[in-house]
């Protein structure tokens, strides 16, 4: 315990180093005995202001890491700090509060915040023009399409205003235009304020035209694979080819990963 | 015949024999808590109450009345201290004390007699001999009438298991209100209940094979007496008196005016339930039950081992449950002759 | 062959955005009331969501009203057909002549409000007592090892039992029936509450988490809204459960303090084996059970279960 | 700073697959029972599924029994202190010595089982009428609106206004029990399912009606399976509802066919003015609630919750 | 109504013409009063073994189309047919049953579709290993990751061997290397069988690679806006220049279309 004690001390002492520091994190499902061990010796700083997009097969643990960074599940072993306090975290199935309207599901994370009464209603309506729904609002969450809904939960995780912003699929249901606005949107957020991303997503291109760092992680059991530091400016489209060209490579190296695990 | 001679006879005749001079006395009690059930054989209370005896005894106290629906329930208020006087069953009354330890209770006069029948289907049941085999209602394990009934199947040579009611006779144990549709249904051949019970049961077509009180000395067994808390009696027994003063008066108002007093039983009745009883329930229900200020002390205890041969309850130590000190010295005021506690107690 | 058509198809005015210009929705009623088969699918395939009042009128009155009439007629029916005799089968008009008796005796009103508003108030307390300290066994799991099961065996207590043990302590008088409609009632809302909380998605919990909703706030703006319809499924067993130990509670005595209510005025009616007046308190009883859950439950639990979608059809 | 962190991170042995080399998990056990506002996260954060033998001693036995030791110290501190005379509160040990009469007259285990299997049989029965039931009033909108206030009518009817007429009816025998039981918990089972329903995701309707599982297929298949959660929840109320019921008929009437049950038992103590008695029926009836609670619906519950992945931690 | 059946009986006359036909299909959500007009006036014929693409905006309307064709809501107007019986639909959330193992949700349409016990474990898991998810057989709901969902929901549509096949965007949670070889499989069913497919799709290289017809639908109200018949030969790749060069082309369309409807 006490070797404990003084490591985390230590850790928070160089705080400003890292806005997430996972250090030799394990974790496994199931009951001891019969138990599938999905994340195996992660070590992954993310630095303050930095934008990391982790890229992996289906079912390799991306979901999982987010949720053991959010602090949502516990590590079978090693640790995890996030000196900025609680990550926002937008989930894979958006997790917007149905009891809510999609204005009341931001101004409920706002009120958590501690944002009074009365700015919150008109801080709730910026944000949802800022993911173009400004009309949606009042709208219950069973009213929403399935890129609409996500795009609040996108709204709901900006709103919490955190300085690691948690990110698994975001724009996975959204249309290629309503995409390309939103990476705008969020390339401008970011590079204005000091916010660290940890981005999981399914499309190369997306991770390149993002990231500044792109993590691969394995499969089975996820390992840290390789790593690409991103230096082509921004502002990047989509379409650039120093972009597509990157795409091609990490795709062949995926590629490459998911076939040493024969049927994956 | 004489309903118009009652009137003025009950105003004029009792009132003014006792209570003179405890009217104008202040009590030490500024309300009294009684309690009772809305039934025949607590016509004691329906008509005393109805008529004002016991409010001009008991002068500027104030009477606050509660009634029941069973026994046991009475004897809990009265342990909660939610009543301070009660009519009630002797069987209650015993259980209550043995149960105490002989600390919460005395009782300390009689209120009423007779009124319980061994009704039958005279279909199935023409002599007493014939009870033999059939299934035979009683209100409660273990109370008065089962007891009495265990009681009279023991003398006829007949066994039944007291605790199932399995035997010669089935025993059939039934909450008072359900017995008349279980007869109506065929489920049980007789009952031996009290009144109104008893003559629901005729009215329906039974018979009265037995009357309860001809297997009784003198005809006469409690069926309802007085009860006190102990407390209540040590520390305010000018209020005691004052009820019984108007519990004696009351029931020799019942005595003489008997059609009266069965009317304005029958109205507190419907006071007190929404309900009358039809007149041919009332006359031979009324009929049958006698009040009377003597606790008859002899037949409780006399019940009371019937239970312990029944094994339905453990010896009673009931050595002083009776205090009718009071009552005496009421009855000697009167000039009436004084009851006797069988030796369980003052007199 | 699997075919969804819709006659309107030809003479169906367009549909425009402007409120004044909608034209009333063709809804063709495909509603096959004789097959039950039918009946389960139709709620998914309907998409009417509201209807005009001639509607209402048709859909919400009219069906309680026409089985009260069959109920009605079938009892009639038995009278006449003499099935069995008057003191068995009160013919309904002695029913109402009943009815008239009381409401000449002017007690009508205040047996029924004596009840209601005992009943009310001891829900009530209930629901104050009961929605923390089911939050609390749903949330803590020793407390839930602890006195979970006691919960359930506290439901399964009849409200008679209590009442020796709430009449020794507390006396004749309000504070009992009280209490016994709270130990009826606490542990059926309690339970709800937390099987309510059990049927949460923990993805909503872990949501809540995440936008610092934890703790105290946690369970007031996640748990609870989240837990909203199977908590109220429990606040109707709940008022059942007080309600019916309401009417226990009345039988166990009568004072001037207490008044009579329905559950007194049923035991009367048994009392004195008048089969009218027993007839008259059930319907009594049922009536008000069935107009508490048609203006308090009803409303709410549509109101809930609409709000979040639930309502077939609405998606 | 909010971190989450592990102290076996170096000394923890590699998880493999095999598990035979299984370690044993290391949780820190962060579990604080001091603070409210802990306990209600705590469910969130633990990820422990299985735990051994010891652990499960602990967890689940050790809380209730701790209560019931609780209770009975209080008890016995009361009756020393002498808070109230024996009439009012017998003694812990004048129960106990109740329990040793009953025990050594032999009618212990046929007072019980002559409710339970009352109660139990009836309780089926009930589940047998009430499930149908409900599935219909959920989903036939004019059934649902004809009878479904009177469903929850029924349900607030005390159970004693049944039994003058069960008894006209039926007679003084086993059928006016399970008549009494079965208006008593069917009415609960039925609401509990239509809630169950009502909460069903219409999604899963859907999905249902895609793969051609329609009409009574659906309803097996789907639309079931899918209420689980708040049927299960149904049922704890509906046996609460059939127990009392049972109670409530055993208490009016017993004759030497029926037996003599727990709610009798209770009855004849209270007649005898027998505290220590009644005490002891009150234990057994709370006694048998929890047993078939622990027994019965708990683990159904549990069984039900995990499998999709509703307890909390489990995802 | 006699009107309609004749109607009715007309198109069952020529059903071997079309596997699904929209004929001026609208529907509008809301109460009379306020209501939302969501699609206006959509004609649509998909022929028997055709695979035709539906492109459009978030929000535009495409599963309520899905909805309308696979009969699980009402038109507010015109009519849908579908002669070859109840079609298959894959929901864009998965609308799997969690208190069903992936197996048995599969096994569960298996036997809905009236197969014998015996087949119907072996068939499950043939299927599974389609979508790659050999070992998930015995997996809860609650335990698979987003993308893994997906397939089971991918594998579950198959099992019910419909001739029309409804999909909601079934890849969109998948990465890059699956998909392709989920593209590959699906291509390869469609062209052995007589299927029909109606698929709906963000990914514009998505739509190009797979469909013989591409519908671009407007939104607010959802109109078809323009349609695209591919004839690139089978088997295309997502990288060939033909679908790189056509996805510009059909991308620039969308954007025009959502710039005129100004914030969408
Ligand atoms: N609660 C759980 N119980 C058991 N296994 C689980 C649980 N949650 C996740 N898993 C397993 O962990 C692995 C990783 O899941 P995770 O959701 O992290 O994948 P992912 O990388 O996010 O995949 P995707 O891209 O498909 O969303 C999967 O094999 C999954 O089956
Ligand atoms: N039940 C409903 N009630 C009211 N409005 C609804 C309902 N369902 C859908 N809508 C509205 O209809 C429109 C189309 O929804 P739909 O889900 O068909 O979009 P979509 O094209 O599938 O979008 P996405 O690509 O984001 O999934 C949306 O504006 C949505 O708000
Ligand atoms: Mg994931
Ligand atoms: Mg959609």
């Amino acid at each position: 315990m006490a070797d404990t004690l003084t490591s985390a001390a230590a850790q928070h002492a160089e705080s400003a180093a890292h806005a997430a520091r996972l250090d030799h994190v394990s974790k496994a499902f199931g009951r001891p005995g019969a138990q599938q061990l999905v994340l195996d010796d992660i070590t992954l700083d993310v630095r303050p202001g930095e934008f990391v997009c982790l890229l992996g097969a289906s079912g390799c643990g991306k979901s999982t890491l987010l949720n053991l960074v959010a602090g949502l599940d516990k590590p079978s072993a090693g640790s995890i700090t996030t000196p900025g306090g609680r990550p926002a975290l937008m989930f894979q199935e958006h997790a917007l509060f149905p009891w809510l309207t999609a204005g009341k599901n931001i101004e409920l994370t706002l009120r958590m915040r501690g944002m009074p009464r009365e700015q919150r209603r008109p801080e709730a309506e910026r944000l949802l023009s800022l993911v173009r729904l400004g009309g949606a609002y009042g709208k219950r969450v069973h009213e929403l399409s399935g890129g609409m809904r996500q795009r609040v939960a996108l709204a709901r995780a900006l709103a919490q205003d955190s300085q690691l912003l948690l990110m698994d699929e975001p724009f996975a249901a959204l249309d290629a235009i309503t995409r390309d606005v939103l990476h705008d949107e969020l390339t401008r957020i970011w590079s204005e304020t000091d916010l660290s991303v940890l981005f999981v997503t399914h499309n190369v291109r997306e991770a390149v035209r993002l990231a500044q760092r792109v993590v691969l992680l394995s499969s089975r059991p996820g390992r840290i694979n390789r790593e690409w530091s991103i230096d082509i400016p921004q502002p990047r489209r989509i379409e650039d080819a120093a972009v597509a060209d990157l795409s091609v490579e990490i795709t062949e190296e995926l590629r490459g990963e998911i076939r040493r695990h024969g049927q994956h | 015949g004489y309903g118009s001679d009652n009137k003025s006879d009950g105003s004029n005749s009792s009132a003014p024999a006792t209570s003179t001079g405890a009217t104008t006395a202040k009590l030490s009690a500024d309300e009294v808590k009684i309690g009772y059930f809305p039934n025949l054989t607590h016509a004691t209370a329906l008509v005393g109450l109805k008529e004002g005896f016991f409010q001009q005894e008991l002068g500027s106290t104030k009477i606050k009345p509660a009634t029941f629906n069973a026994g046991p329930a009475e004897i809990e208020a009265l342990n909660a201290g939610s009543i301070d006087i009660g009519w009630i069953g002797p069987s209650p009354a015993i259980n209550g004390y043995t149960k105490s330890g002989g600390s919460n209770l005395k009782i300390i006069s009689g209120s009423a007699s007779g009124g319980v029948k061994l009704v039958v289907n005279p279909a199935k049941i023409k002599t007493l001999a014939d009870v033999k085999g059939k299934k035979i209602a009683t209100p409660q394990l273990g109370n008065t009438q089962d007891v009495a009934l265990l009681n009279w199947i023991k003398t006829q040579g007949w066994k039944v298991d007291a605790q199932s009611g399995k035997g010669d006779v089935s025993v059939v144990r039934t909450d008072n209100k359900i017995t008349p549709d279980a007869y109506k249904n065929g489920s049980i051949d007789g009952a031996w209940v009290p009144e109104p019970t008893a003559s629901k049961l005729v009215a329906e077509g039974a018979k009265v094979l037995l009357d309860e009180s001809s297997l009784w000395p003198n005809k006469q067994f409690v069926i309802t007496n007085v009860i006190v808390s102990q407390k209540f009696l040590s520390a305010h027994p000018d209020v005691v008196e004052a009820v019984l003063r108007g519990s004696v008066k009351t029931d020799a108002w019942i005595k003489a005016n008997s059609d009266k007093a069965k009317a304005d039983a029958n109205a507190q009745l419907e006071q007190l339930t929404q309900k009358a009883l039809p007149a041919k329930v009332l006359d031979p229900a009324w009929a049958s039950i006698q009040v009377t200020d003597d606790p008859l002390a002899a037949t409780a205890k006399t019940e009371a081992e019937h239970a312990v041969s029944a094994g339905l309850l453990k010896a009673p130590k009931l050595d002083g449950i009776y205090d009718l000190t009071l009552l005496n010295k009421v009855l000697k005021a009167q000039g009436q002759p004084t009851v006797d506690a069988a030796g369980l107690g003052t007199q | 062959m699997a075919s969804t058509e819709t006659s309107g198809a030809q003479d169906a005015a367009p549909l425009g955005k402007s409120p004044a210009d909608a034209p009333a929705q063709e809804q063709p009623d495909r509603h096959d009331l004789s097959g039950l088969e039918a009946g389960l699918d139709a709620l998914d395939a309907v998409v009417v969501k509201r209807t005009p009042v001639g509607q209402v009128l048709v859909k919400k009155v009219l069906p309680p009203i026409s089985a009260i009439v069959l109920v009605l007629v079938v009892w009639q029916l038995a009278v006449w057909a003499k099935l069995a005799d008057q003191t068995k089968l009160p013919s309904p008009s002695a029913v109402g002549q009943e009815l008239v008796d009381r409401w000449n005796a002017g007690d009508l009103f205040s047996i029924i409000w004596t009840s209601v508003s005992h009943g009310l108030l001891g829900f009530a307390a209930a629901l104050v007592i009961g929605t923390p300290l089911g939050l609390v066994v749903a949330r803590v799991p020793f407390v839930r090892a602890a006195i979970g099961p006691i919960l359930s065996g506290l439901q399964s207590l009849p409200s008679v039992a209590w009442v020796p043990a709430a009449v020794i302590w507390l006396g004749l008088n309000n504070s009992t029936m009280y209490a016994v409609i709270l130990l009826g009632a606490v542990p059926s809302i309690a339970n709800g509450l937390v099987a309510g909380i059990d049927q949460v998605p923990p993805l909503y919990l872990r949501a809540g988490r995440t936008i610092g909703a934890t703790g105290l706030r946690g369970a007031w703006f996640i748990l609870l809204p989240a837990a909203l319809p199977g908590y109220v499924a429990g606040l109707k067993q709940g008022w059942a459960f007080s309600w019916r130990s309401l009417m226990a509670a009345e039988l166990i005595a009568s004072s001037p303090d207490l008044g009579v209510g329905l559950g007194r005025y049923l035991e009367n009616m048994r009392e004195g084996s008048d089969m009218a007046g027993v007839f008259l308190g059930i319907l009594l009883i049922l009536f008000v059970g069935i107009a508490i859950d048609l203006l308090i439950f009803s409303p709410l639990e549509r109101w809930v279960l609409r709000s979040r979608g639930l309502t077939a059809g609405s998606q």
